[in-house]
């Protein structure tokens, strides 16, 4: 399944994705545009990606996921293109034998991609008008993980 | 859009560069190949970049940067062929 | 909405009644029947419980949780009757403005669902046999929560 | 099912017992009421069950209990009209 996804996510397509008769728990995380994310009342947020690498370090988050939590299954989907207010803009299903791993399974792949994915947000305001909104990262840059 | 050599250096590397979201909006480009001297490194072509492209010097010195999707540091070895992207600060989700 | 169901879960109705334009976080968690959950191949867990209490607890860990983590919202819902397996028996969503308050959110009604709804597991082996299957609560039973 | 007056004293609360699950297998009913004598505590109303229900000794002598629909410990007052239950190991989710 691709992670990058131009069109609204389909969340219980994303749930199948991951469960299974042996994996008891499954927790999913979705983000969504809120209203007040941005200096003033935002009606959507414009998503922008490297989409390739967006794909490529996915997969790598999903395999430390599951190196970490064996017997784990992880998923996600992000949506890039226009995002209005109150619709998903990020998913991320885990499933695991036992809840407490599903847990940490889909909080660690969130935080990850949060911390790694490429992408970026242009809040667009009601008013119109429109503006970039980045996060906070050092610039020294992103240590690069070891596989 | 090809920028002009870096130096007349007998063995180059030529790498594509790909800028994103605010970046490209500053370079005006999103993508372009750039020639540097061997060895080179990411902060070699950063540092080109930030003199050779108009507005080039609102990049900071040492940006986001992937080599060949992969994050790296400003320190890491480009080889000819590679694609190098400037990333603005991530925003996921 | 009441937390006792008798049909399958409705996942997607579920994460509707908690999400909302200002919160940008939801978790969600389903629990579901697992083949290896007893000490043979399971079919179904056929699930039984004190229907009025069990309504009258989770209110009570919903508002429990609402006032540990302002802002946020928790609905669920609880199956009973037999559920085969693979299928869903418990579900909580969490939405709040920030994933690390929903995450909370839903892992607190959950381990405490688990430790407080009076809700009682027969497991259906595939040959037809069957066991009760108890959690491990110390006989000296469980302090009540002051609200 | 009516059980037994406990005690033929002057003043008596009556509650109804409910057993679920494997309780109301062991003890073979579901709903009953219970009279007991004033004071009476829920480990009154158990040791009660316990010997006066066939197969009651089966019941743990401090099993979880709840009293009009909220977990309670068996020191817990009964007064006139109270449900209490009686609750097996629980296993939800």
């Amino acid at each position: 399944m691709r992670f990058v996804t131009h069109r609204p996510i389909d969340v219980l397509g994303l749930l199948t994705t991951v469960t299974g008769p042996e994996l008891g728990g499954t927790v999913l995380f979705v983000g969504s545009v809120r209203r007040g994310d941005g200096d003033g009342p935002v009606e959507a947020i414009e998503y922008s990606a490297y989409e390739d690498m967006l794909e490529a370090e996915f997969e790598k988050i999903m395999a430390e996921a599951a190196a970490q939590w064996p017997g784990s299954r992880v998923a996600g989907m992000h949506r890039v293109g226009r995002v209005p207010v109150g619709e998903s803009s990020v998913a991320i299903a885990a499933a695991a034998p036992h809840r407490a791993d599903a847990f940490a399974a889909c909080r660690y792949a969130i935080e990850e991609a949060k911390k790694r994915l490429p992408v970026w947000k242009k809040e667009i305001f009601e008013d119109g008008s429109a503006a970039w909104r980045e996060g906070d990262q050092p610039e020294a840059g992103i240590k690069p993980k070891i596989a | 859009m090809h920028l002009p050599k870096a130096l007349s250096s007998a063995t180059t590397v030529t790498v594509t560069v790909r800028a994103f979201a605010r970046y490209a909006e500053i370079l005006g480009l999103e993508e372009t190949k750039l020639e540097l001297a061997e060895p080179a490194t990411v902060g070699d072509a950063v540092k080109l970049l930030r003199k050779s492209v108009p507005n080039g010097h609102l990049l900071p010195e040492r940006p986001l940067v992937a080599v060949n999707l992969e994050h790296v540091l400003v320190e890491a070895p480009l080889r000819n062929g590679d694609e190098l992207a400037l990333l603005p600060p991530l925003a996921g989700g």
